[in-house]
């Protein structure tokens, strides 16, 4: 699986797309988002952080697997 | 006519947003300010977007603004990259029969699509750049 | 900018708003319908003002405007003659740090615009004239 | 005194410019409405008829006289 990383997530990170090691388990929102807590915690900071499911905002509980486009979502400033 | 783009035609909005049955055309238009809140001189702005990302959540928006004013024509374009002072960014529209509806609609698009469409800004001071709003 | 006209320019509109302490601007266009309350088939209209009062009417609702919010930049053009179906009437603009203000302004305007500035529509139907308001 | 009409006043009077006989005592506005709706019973059915004395909107009660400019206001539709 990998990750598409936007605005400041992409600083923090260090690049625009993170793969996600094969061994490490995330079945869903919520354990990808304790995973990259522990990575990078510049993360945790932030204001807010949601994660794009296949272009959707999803829930905590939404699966994950590597068919799908996941993306994180730092706070939108747009207009 | 919902499109993200480098640089904003106004004439091209306003041309669609024109309909034999409507009475009133309400556009906003959002320009970089030199100052953001609290803090002075900012010397340019960058805007990012999760493009088809962004175009979903901003037919998602025009679709739920239909359904609560009868809107004739809709407008939404937002640019992405390099914007200097005083520059548009955004420019949303709408036409109705009355004009109340028009206003109402155009609001509403521009609030929500800063609540939720994944855009981007990167402001440049003089020494340093801030993404806006990441940090509380 | 307060002006009469024959034409509407929405970029000299857009250009007069532009100010780099603004970060938002609200544009109302007023358009001629083809149907007007309950009847159907207008096919022009004339527009007619007293003009001298038209501006100073025109002059004191922006004053009143600008006591009540903190415009940077105002634009209020309305259009006098002939004008067919579609063709823009009237262009309220202003321009402020937040984009609440802008909204609440422009409509603030052109509301009051149509309440009391001297301007007259007269609406041309296959069979017949009609001074809009006049009758109850 | 002169009397600027517009609109429908100006259909309903058939000119754009009246001239109120020397002879004839119009101090104020009320007065000035009085006499008008005596000549041209049609300005009376209008839904509103406002007069403005040097292009302001005058009170009933406003004093006229010939060095002032003075227009009748039939219902505005502009916008």
């Amino acid at each position: 699986m990998e990750i598409k990383l936007f605005g400041i997530t992409k600083d923090i990170v260090g690049r625009d797309m993170l793969p996600v090691p094969a061994n490490i388990q995330v079945h869903t929102v919520t354990e990808l988002k304790e995973w990259l807590y522990q990575q990078y915690p510049g993360l945790e900071k932030l204001s807010a952080l949601a994660v794009a499911v296949n272009q959707t905002y999803a829930e905590d509980g939404t699966a994950l697997d590597s068919t799908k486009e996941v993306a994180l979502i730092p706070p939108v400033s747009g207009g | 006519m919902i499109k993200l783009v480098t640089t904003i035609d106004i004439n091209e909005a306003y041309s669609a947003l024109q309909h034999p049955e409507a009475g009133g055309i309400s556009l906003f238009i959002g320009t970089v300010r030199n100052h953001a809140s609290g803090k002075s001189g900012v010397t340019q702005l960058d805007f990012e977007g999760y493009e088809p990302m962004a175009l979903k959540e901003m037919e998602a928006l025009a679709e739920t603004a239909r359904v609560k004013w009868p809107i004739k024509k809709l407008v939404m374009i937002h640019t992405l990259g390099t914007k200097k002072v005083g520059e548009p960014v955004v420019i949303i529209g709408t036409s109705t029969a009355h004009r109340k509806d028009a206003f109402d609609s155009c609001k509403f698009l521009i609030d929500e699509l800063k609540k939720s469409v994944p855009i981007w800004k990167k402001e440049y001071f003089d020494d340093q750049t801030v993404w806006v709003n990441s940090h509380p």
